[in-house]
């Protein structure tokens, strides 16, 4: 599989996605700048965390509208598999590709460590190495990762199984601890942990590696 | 800050007003009657000012910091370059280095501290070196006091905001409490990069004609005279002093250190010399980059990107506007460095050339406003030794200190309940401590250990002192540091390799204060050499006094230690029931 | 040259967790009187237009397309020549 | 009750890499007849006192103690009944 890392000015988690991908799950995985406008070539799409444009704004504002963001929207149609992790979260949710927005932590701090995390749904292309209810442990590293959105969206992410993931301990205040949401479709998801930390058992951990390999397995079936 | 008319040579002469500015009556004589030979001029005695003092010439120091041991077998560069380098096979290299930057994180905590970071960060890929890991050295007054809350609160988050933005791993640190930082905090930051050897860099400008590039963020009016104003004591009032506030701009510094370790990497063959500019910004940067190569430069101010209608050559080559470097780029290559830049969405323009004559020549407006040999800026600052009293408190009898205790547990959790011993998770939660997943152990060990991608090698890190020792014995003290700091290497699986160090003292005219300096450097030196861990690089904090009351000398100990096999690696956590437990040494 | 004064809130139906930190931090400094705080955004945007219902109107879009999340925020806005 | 705007700006002088940030953002836009933007911190306080002075003595002083860092930034406000 070959996937594009989308880097932003800003993006610093960028080559850490990029090595999850080329190393530790031995796939193909391509930097792309955030000014590249045509990812036809690619089978799936990675926005990493950072600080896109400082963050000064609010996170992900002004990165959704890199040139970049016109072929990831594309991709989601496309139905093509869109991970967003941290500010990629961020920057799906201000682009409109997933539903909420991320607010300060609740503690109005940075908070960094590592997140025991339900796996709510493991029937999504990123959780089927996972299984149902079962807890992982993934790093977590965000200002603002207090998940939001409005009752009526809640009863539909619900509705629809699109929340995926959640903390066992609510670090951050997010509304029902929703730590990773999909799009309706399940092809784009969109959460504050960090997968591509948690790839190596020199690091801490492999729970995040069955991430990236539920994506590989759902394509290869 | 200075709006005035510029003085005249004679008025400033006649006023003594260079004595404002930090420079005493001996040194502008010296300028004046043998240097020049004629009277300096507003301009020139300002950067005489900013660059004679304690914080860029280390006037006091010098003869302290001869004493360390900077030798080793592992050692590429010492100290003297922007951060020390030092061999770890392979044809790699660890460049680290730690910095102060106490004064201004008590005027403005959180932006003090910020741009402490970015300013050491700077100084790490300024060499070459791609920066891997960040760590702090802290020192507060007690937390009963609401103000050392809000400054503890404020430096971190300030840490935390800079480090977690441009991805840069906080993996670890120290942090205590005592009084007697109560009107004088400390922040220490280090910064560790690894490159390969064939990268390095030097801060260098030489070659006749070639270009002088800068980049980054604008100069604005920010930080003026901030490298005398921090090598000048406190006083209560001066605390509304305000003029010195930097504010910083990580996702500027994030755009910076990938474009320079792109040229570094990419085009060192048109690159002649590279420096960041820090205390004394532009004329610092620029009269080293100069004086080390023996040459000159002539810069056109109208050319410095400015962010502030009409400031003076004063203000635009001493301002200390963060998030900026200085180039100096082979004549007829400067297209390819300015496209990097541009790339990366920088500004960065040509102000000016080496010359041959070895004047430091500026201009503005099309006149000249300073002529004055480089070398006098930089090489022909007086040295300063003081003289060495033992601290009268060592000669009065003092009844030991018999501890006594009637109930074992209920003082251990008094211990424990003390800031100063009680768990820093409270603190280093705010670092991003995995950002570039390499971080093996993350802050909670007894040193950070940070894996290097693509080999089975790791460094391990530490930061240390017990300034308490060194009040009560200064030489033994500064052992001690050293020691302890080997320790938590060894502790992670490391054998040390190298130092770097922070000497926060009090006013080097008092002679006790200059005692402590002196003793601690010999102590130092002296463990630094038996543990075969030379200082590779470091920093000067004077004049941490306020109302005449100084800290206690703390001369930080930065240490960083090899493995080579990651296999090696411990970790300090109990691994499960029925461990037993041993207890080494002394 | 128009100067727009642009206000960002917080819906008053979203907890906002910057303005219960501030109140909190209020209230652990004494300050009781305070019944509540919010905490929103100030811009000063100076735009060169010909008109002030030119202006408005670059106002109005720049809020919409960048300064506000309307999920989450509202705003209110003054244009006055300057 | 008493309902206070505050308004915290930037001194002018300090850098503002967030205003900066978004004025390159706008252009980027194609906004380009932003000439300058700075961003700022807007709060609304609801202040239980017995007068507009009283009320006005609260604003000064919570400005003073945490709402504004005097270092780099300067506020105006404007109380009313409410
Ligand atoms: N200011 C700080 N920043 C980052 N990490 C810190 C800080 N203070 C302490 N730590 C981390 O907390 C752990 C314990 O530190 P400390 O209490 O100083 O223990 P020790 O005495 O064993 O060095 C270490 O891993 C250290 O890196």
């Amino acid at each position: 599989m070959k996937f594009a890392v989308i880097s932003f000015p800003g993006s610093n988690c960028d080559w850490d996605m990029y090595y999850a991908i080329n190393d530790a799950l031995g796939q193909e995985a391509d930097m792309v700048r955030s000014d590249e406008t045509n990812l036809d070539q690619y089978d799936g799409v990675l926005i990493p965390g950072g600080f896109s444009y400082g963050d000064y704004l609010r996170s992900g504002a002004i990165a959704r509208f890199a040139p970049a963001m016109q072929a990831v929207k594309k991709m989601a149609e496309a139905g093509k598999p869109v991970l967003g992790v941290c500010n990629g979260f961020q920057i799906l949710v201000e682009a409109g590709l997933l539903p909420g927005s991320l607010q300060n932590n609740t503690s109005m701090e940075f908070i960094s460590d590592w997140a025991p995390l339900k796996v709510v749904n493991n029937q999504t292309m990123f959780t089927n190495g996972y299984a149902k209810d079962e807890t992982i442990t993934i790093p977590i590293a965000h200002g603002e990762g207090n998940y939001y959105c409005d009752d009526e969206t809640l009863k539909q992410l619900q509705a629809n199984h699109q929340i995926v993931f959640t903390y066992e301990d609510n670090p951050n205040g997010s509304r029902n601890n929703i730590a990773g949401v999909t799009n309706q479709a399940g092809n784009v998801l969109g959460m504050m942990p960090h997968p591509e930390r948690a790839v190596e058992s020199i690091l801490g951990g492999t729970d995040g590696l069955t991430l990236f390999k539920s994506i590989l397995n759902q394509v290869r079936s | 800050m200075q709006k005035q008319v510029e003085l005249t040579p004679e008025a400033i002469r006649d006023q003594k007003v260079y004595r404002d500015w930090g420079l005493t009556d001996g040194e502008y004589d010296l300028i004046a009657t043998k240097l020049l030979q004629r009277l300096p001029n507003f301009t020139e005695t300002g950067l005489y000012s900013g660059m004679w003092s304690e914080h860029c010439s280390y006037k006091n120091s010098k003869p302290i910091l001869r004493k360390f041991w900077t030798k080793g077998s592992r050692v590429i560069q010492g100290p003297g370059e922007g951060a020390g380098v030092l061999d770890i096979n392979d044809g790699q290299a660890v460049v680290f280095k730690a910095e102060s930057h106490n004064h201004p994180s008590f005027v403005e905590p959180y932006e003090g501290a910020a741009t402490g970071v970015g300013g050491i960060i700077r100084d790490i890929f300024s060499m070459g070196a791609k920066p891997i890991a960040s760590l702090d050295s802290l020192r507060f007054g007690e937390l009963t006091n609401p103000k050392n809350r809000f400054l503890l609160d404020k430096v971190v988050a300030g840490i935390a905001g800079y480090g977690n933005c441009i991805g840069i791993p906080t993996v670890g640190g120290e942090i205590s409490f005592d009084q007697c930082y109560d009107g004088n905090p400390l922040v220490n930051v280090m910064c560790v990069g690894i490159m390969d050897q064939k990268d390095i860099e030097a801060g260098r400008a030489h070659g006749t004609g070639n270009s002088i590039i800068y980049v980054g963020a604008k100069t604005g009016r920010d930080g003026i005279n901030g490298a005398t104003f921090a090598s000048s004591q406190f006083s209560k009032e001066e605390e509304s002093d305000r003029s010195a506030v930097q504010v910083g701009d990580p996702f500027m510094e994030k755009l910076l250190v990938d474009a320079c370790l792109e040229i570094t990497h990419h085009h060192s063959d048109i690159l002649v010399g590279i420096q960041d500019m820090g205390a004394a910004g532009l004329v610092s940067s620029s009269a080293e980059m100069a004086a080390k190569a023996n040459s000159g430069v002539d810069l056109n101010l109208d050319l410095v990107p400015q962010r502030e209608p009409g400031m003076t050559p004063y203000e635009i080559m001493l301002s200390e506007s963060q998030e900026r470097m200085l180039l100096c780029v082979k004549q007829g290559h400067e297209q390819t460095v300015l496209d990097v830049f541009e790339k990366y969405g920088l500004d960065a323009v040509v102000i000016g050339s080496v010359n041959d004559d070895g004047q430091y020549r500026l201009s503005q407006h099309g006149e000249v406003v300073c002529d004055i040999p480089t070398r006098t800026l930089v090489d022909d600052v007086p040295e300063y030794t003081h003289p060495l009293v033992e601290p009268a408190r060592f000669k009065q009898d003092v009844d030991p200190f018999i501890p006594e205790f009637a109930d074992l547990g209920k003082l251990v959790n008094q211990m424990l309940g003390q800031a100063t011993i009680a768990s820093k998770q409270s603190v280093y939660q705010q670092y991003d401590s995995r950002v570039q997943a390499n971080t093996v152990l993350a802050p909670g060990s007894d040193s950070a250990v940070v894996r290097i991608r693509g080999t089975k090698k790791s460094l391990a890190m530490t930061t240390d002192c017990n300034a308490r020792y060194i009040y009560l014995d200064p030489f033994q003290g500064g052992q001690i540091a050293v020691a302890e700091a080997a320790r938590n290497i060894v502790a992670s699986g490391a054998i040390p390799i190298g130092i770097t160090d922070c000497l926060n003292f009090g006013n080097p005219d008092d002679p006790e204060s200059y005692f402590e300096m002196s003793k601690s450097a010999e102590g130092i030196a002296k463990a630094c050499e038996q543990f075969d861990a030379p200082v590779i690089g470091g920093n000067v904090s004077l004049y941490n006094e306020t109302d005449n009351q100084a800290i206690y000398p703390t001369p930080l100990i930065g240490m960083v230690g090899l493995i080579e096999d990651n296999q090696f690696i411990t970790r300090s956590s109990a691994k499960q029931g029925d461990e037993l437990v041993y207890v080494l040494g002394a | 040259m128009y100067l727009a004064k642009i206000y960002v809130t917080h819906k008053p139906s979203i907890l906002d967790p910057q303005g219960e930190a501030v109140k909190n931090a209020l209230h652990r400094l004494n300050y009781t009187s305070i019944e509540s705080i919010s905490q929103g955004k100030f811009f000063e945007v100076n735009i060169n237009a010909d008109s002030k219902e030119a202006a408005i109107k670059v106002v109005e879009s720049i809020c919409k397309d960048l300064l506000v999340n309307q999920n989450m925020e509202t705003y209110s806005y003054e244009v006055e020549e300057g």
